[in-house]
């Protein structure tokens, strides 16, 4: 099996390892910082900063990304979706995650990531699918190369790892980005998925958005590891910590941990520091385990204002252009408004198409009954009676 | 053969000598009578430990746990690193080494990270060690469909627990039931996987919950494990339902009975153990039995009810035991699952199939 | 209705037009056969990869993939690190990402830490995407006792895997359907789970791998996914089987015969998709049916063909149908695994107990 | 919840990380060797070597622990034993779990840890009553707080947890020593368990012995970290590497975890670097994957002869001692010898009595089919057959 030849490790067997390969696998001391929560640039040596260009680019995305968090919030507010899990507050994280892929790449997203799926040109109303009870995904994971958001945790990771192990064994150059919260870590898939990575040396980037709460429960009773960042020199792999409200920290990061899979250097982990500025999903009460004043220490770092300010006080981002993201925005938030106040028509006979290639004779069988069901239900008994009525008055 | 068709009022409450200054009943939720069920087991003995993921300050998703980490502290209500399998693991020892731990998984699909540890050392570890070992723990899971949830919170995960032996596995379907079943569970020695339907949580019930918690503790509860009810009593043909299908069953009898049709219903309540007699009984009698559940059909714990009662009581059959259960398909999306669901007119379909002309 | 009553030589050999220069069918034991159908499968779609714990250059604990890592290289037969959910969880991606991967659980029991995998993904990807994303992925679990295993080695875990939708599960009985199956199954778009009955491993006839090789890719097998076959005519009762008990069963049917009895026996070979065709045209005809299978009988597989057979057959039926199965209890210990397993005796007292003077 | 704060450690959500507390939850840069393969002390800073006295009496185990492997095999070789898996070159690890643990403790071994479970007290007769096919576990686990030997690998790390925590919560002093190999260090329960101890801060030794092989599988194919010690840091536990074939060192490493432990210093993790000198069990053909000379290698390292060496060298061991030991360890060879050459009593009546604590009457039934059975197998049909007859012939 080609497993890894991890540079700058002897093999263990022979008892003699180094601190300095140690200290390459290990994340810094400090979250890497690009724009401070002021917007002033601070240097670091390892990670240049990216381009204006890009900059300017990626904070538009921010702009449309927090956009979708508002509108999906009202949205639910008005009954027209169920449950939404809001990333206010981590879109930089989103935004990073997406952009930093190219075409042949693959992004693994959770049921928090919808901003990510769609900044990678997913079709929001198809994203939504999910989330308005229609159906369990609704999107081609093979048209953007986005996976289905996964709900059951870590789990996800594991296939990221086979999707780059499939490109890998046919020589393809795809990067696999995969996401996580800092929950998540605690499951064994976690440390499957990251100890398979690495064994394969196959180029995924593990991207952990640790937003300090798992639901209710906080970052303290899930780990007391220096970082979860630290977690990756137990397989053989770098870790590194990012400040994950500096959008140009994580496209730096991101990019640069992106890079080195492409390059054949294998997998890596990378922890961004941020925080769930909402409840966990709107029918979560975040007042029973947080104060106000937790998440008000917070609002300072938020990842727009700080990009918003660093980019208008090198004037790259003029008022015009502004208006115009604003304008792009609202475009996006009205095609949502607008597309989840259609009903989507449902089949309920799609629900024994898909289970199997081709149908089993005991589906077949099921499917009949309830399309029986609901032919009898749609012939009205007396003229005065249509739709949905149920069989006691029927008869 | 047990006979257990105890009214619904025979758990020490209005009878004879009771006092007279007792306060009138009050109206609980499924849920509140699950939540004092687990502070009075835990206020009776120190050795239970209610831990899982959101259980503590939070109270639960579902707020099950609610009040129980201020009440009795951190030690014995918690919360865990995200980790199904830990905490099955870990309620392994606890119970080896003198606790009677309760855990909640979250959800239904969420327990399944946990199946190693359920299948090869919590069912088996018992008899493993020839009794040496026993483990008192009581999976909580908040199971099953019918609250338009997303894809992995609405699975009927019981077929998985009821055919691995060493499981006692209960599901009520009343507020009484869910009160002295969790006590009972929490009181058993062997490991009890305890299904919650979720649909159920916020039905209500006219109970004391002072009073059953003295009769549980006075031990005039009537035995629940391995005992089902006749939840409503019929001639013509049997129901036989367990957990979230016990209310659908019910609705289906009383529209039954306008069409002049005499239905039992029969309330499991213990999967595992399984009450041969009063489902054997019923179905001798009435000739013909339907079993309602909404797991899939295939493989599940309501083939194993068709194929008892057909052993059983095949000459006293006037027609195949009929089952309406989910279709063999996964649990659909919120919009589409009541096509799934296992429906009044989807029981009276059957019903009326049981050949009532022969 | 699915008819399927192919004679044990039906594929393709001994058909007129066979060249007459064909060597000689030779003796080939069943882990032979599942050896020659991965090495097939991985000649014919590169695609296909193999791998698992141990079952790189030691070739597995039972030597079913022996040779594959030598003859198709190290990525395409490899060992991984030791961890079942990562094994199905690598495969769930590598299936998106246009591989054929068929994955081995080392033991029965050690398939359960990839539970969540394939209850909530292998299963339920395909549907969730709409058929967008198809999983062609093959469980291989060598499974079920009869071989002096100590615990942990010998469960019967069928019914698990059966009881949730989306899974295809087959377990095949003779060493010709063994290399079909597999084949067939490496071939399906749809996930797997393989049953290999241990005990079965060492099992032989008489076949000629090439020729089934070429029986097969000529697309000359008959389809076996969802068909039973009728392994054993009769007319008196039907013994209705699959996988590590059918042997069990024909020996039963062949001592019956000594007393007089014409007993049919069915091999299922697919237990989902299930094959009620055969079934039905069988228990229709004879009457009677007994259902053997090793996996503890409590909502098991066992349950669901009891079911189905009287929904279907009642009024052709002269008693109930009966099932002899393992006990509700944890696989014993190698020497008490005997006084557990189905064995000739106790199917024919199920027999005799079919109320023959009724 | 009493989450653990580790010394040295401040709270993760402040960013702010030293490389000073890195590096005291790393592992040292060799696995810690107090006695090398030719018998000399090499002293380490660290870890005081353990009294003359202590040695000895350990060796005395070796010398047991050794004879157990060789009979053992020999019953597997007689058609005695069905299975065994030997721990044959890793007894040295074997004895320091075992004996570095107080009355109070608890021991979670695995099925190759049988000379552990033995030299903690469990009787070996009991021991094999599981690799005689009698019944899955032939030993009271309160008796001498051994749990019994887990197969499905890693679990009964999560169980150490659980007896730990309990243990905590009622304000003892136990302490748990959880055993596994390098193969189980992949599985999810490995780190779910892992983390469990650290978050709780309870007092367990996870004590990996690295053979080197996971049936066929070497290291290189399980993991690429550092060394398996280095996954610790990742919960926030310190790792320490120690040479598995010293028995002096696996004494004072071993024994400083359990101190620590029992001090509330909470959990740690430790790496034996072992080898697994013979094949899987008697049933693994290890031809197939590593060669003659790979095991020869290890020859030299021999704990057994290592302690000897060093004990003869300073006078602690006598001839006489010798003499004892090797008769003290033919005692015990000669007992499993005899116990294993009567076959146990096994009423298939016990199939049905413990898989509740009171039969359900689904059991009750089928007790009785399996006893009516064979009170009928057991009365002649005719008086010439007797015994196991089969049905056919009965009639
Ligand atoms: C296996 C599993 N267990 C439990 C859950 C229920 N659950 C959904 S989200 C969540 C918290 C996840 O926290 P984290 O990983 O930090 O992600 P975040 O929600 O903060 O983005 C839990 C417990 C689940 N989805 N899957
Ligand atoms: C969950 C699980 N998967 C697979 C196995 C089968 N198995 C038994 S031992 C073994 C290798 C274990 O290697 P290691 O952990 O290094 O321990 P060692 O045998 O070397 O002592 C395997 C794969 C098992 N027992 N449990
Ligand atoms: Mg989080
Ligand atoms: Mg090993």
């Amino acid at each position: 099996m080609s497993t890894a030849t991890n540079e700058g490790h002897e093999g263990v067997l022979d008892g003699v390892r180094t601190r300095t390969a140690d200290s390459a696998l290990l994340p810094s001391a400090q979250p890497v910082q690009l724009v401070d929560p002021e917007g002033r640039h601070t240097p670091d040596d390892r990670y240049p900063l990216p381009s204006g260009e890009e900059l300017l680019g990626a904070y538009g995305r921010l702009v449309s990304g927090r956009r979708i968090n508002d509108q999906a919030n009202a949205l639910v507010r008005q009954g027209r979706m169920a449950v939404y899990p809001s990333s206010h507050g981590q879109e930089a994280c989103q935004v990073a995650a997406a952009v930093v892929l190219g075409e042949e790449d693959w992004l693994f997203p959770t049921y928090r990531d919808t901003v990510a799926v769609v900044t990678r040109g997913v079709d929001p109303l198809e994203v939504f699918t999910l989330l308005r009870g229609d159906w369990h995904s609704g999107y081609d994971p093979y048209e953007h190369r986005v996976a289905t958001q996964a709900t059951p945790l870590a789990t996800q990771l594991l296939h990221a790892v086979g999707v780059a192990h499939a490109a890998k064994l046919r020589g393809e150059s795809t990067v696999v980005l995969a996401m996580c919260g800092d929950g998540a870590t605690s499951e064994g898939d976690f440390h499957e998925a990251l100890n398979f990575a690495a064994v394969f040396h196959v180029p995924v980037v593990f991207f952990i958005q640790n937003n300090e709460f798992a639901i209710s429960v906080p970052l303290t009773s899930q780990t007391v590891a220096p970082s979860l960042a630290h977690k990756a020199i137990g397989y053989g792999m770098p870790g590194e910590r990012v400040d994950g409200n500096d959008l140009a920290a994580l496209l730096a990061v991101l990019g640069s941990a992106v890079s080195r899979a492409r390059d054949g250097g294998g997998p890596s982990l990378v922890e961004a520091h941020t925080y769930r500025m909402q409840a966990h999903t709107n029918a979560d009460d975040a007042t029973r385990y947080r104060s106000a004043d937790d998440v008000e220490r917070w609002i300072p770092k938020d990842p727009l204002v700080r990009m918003r300010t660093y980019l208008k006080g090198l004037d790259l981002l003029t008022d015009e252009a502004e208006t115009e993201l604003a304008a792009a925005a609202d475009t996006i938030a009205s095609v949502i408004r607008k597309g989840l106040n259609t009903d989507a028509r449902i089949d309920p006979a799609e629900l024994f198409e898909y289970v199997y290639a081709e149908k089993t004779s005991q589906l077949r069988e099921q499917a009949e009954q309830l399309r029986e069901e609901l032919a009898r239900d749609a012939a009205p008994a007396d003229p005065g009676v249509t739709g949905n009525t149920t069989k006691e008055n029927q008869r | 053969m047990t006979q257990t068709t105890e009214a619904p009022v025979a758990d020490g409450t209005g009878q004879p000598g009771a006092t007279p200054t007792r306060t009138a009943p009050t109206t609980s939720t499924f849920a509140k009578a699950l939540n004092a069920a687990l502070a009075d087991a835990m206020e009776t003995d120190p050795a239970v430990l209610m831990f899982g993921e959101d259980v503590g300050p939070l109270g639960g998703v579902f707020r099950i746990t609610d009040g129980l980490t201020a009440r009795f502290g951190e030690e014995r209500c918690f919360d865990t690193p995200l980790a199904e399998a830990g905490i099955m693991g870990m309620a392994v020892g606890m119970a080896m080494n003198g606790m009677r731990p309760v855990v909640e998984m979250q959800f239904d699909a969420f327990a399944y990270p946990a199946f190693e540890q359920v299948v090869s050392h919590v069912a088996k570890m018992p008899n493993r060690t020839k009794g040496r070992v026993r483990l008192p723990i009581v999976i909580r899971i908040p199971y099953a469909g019918g609250i338009g949830g997303v894809e992995h919170h609405c699975d009927s995960s019981e077929a998985y627990y009821a055919h691995t032996p060493g499981l006692t596995v209960l599901a009520p379907a009343t507020v009484r039931d869910a009160y002295f079943m969790l006590r009972e569970a929490i009181a058993s020695p062997d490991p009890v996987v305890f299904l919650e339907p979720k649909k159920l949580y916020w039905s209500k019930e006219e109970v004391d919950l002072a009073e059953l918690r003295r009769t549980f503790d006075d031990g005039e509860a009537p035995r629940r494990i391995g005992r089902a009810v006749v939840a409503r009593a019929g001639t013509d043909a049997t129901l036989i339902s367990y957990g979230p299908s016990v209310p659908t069953a019910l609705a289906a009898a009383a529209a039954a009975a306008e069409e002049g049709r005499s239905i039992e219903v029969i309330d499991l309540r213990s999967i595992v153990p399984f009450d041969d007699g009063t489902v054997t009984e019923s179905v001798r009698r009435t000739g013909r039995a339907v079993v309602v559940a909404e797991a899939p059909g295939f493989a599940s714990v309501a083939s194993e009810i068709v194929a008892r009662v057909q052993e059983r009581c095949f000459h006293s059959l006037a027609a195949p035991v009929l089952r309406v259960t989910g279709f063999d398909i996964p649990f659909p999306s919120p919009k589409l699952e009541h096509f799934y669901l296992p429906s009044v007119d989807r029981i009276l379909d059957a019903v009326d199939a049981l050949q009532w002309e022969a």
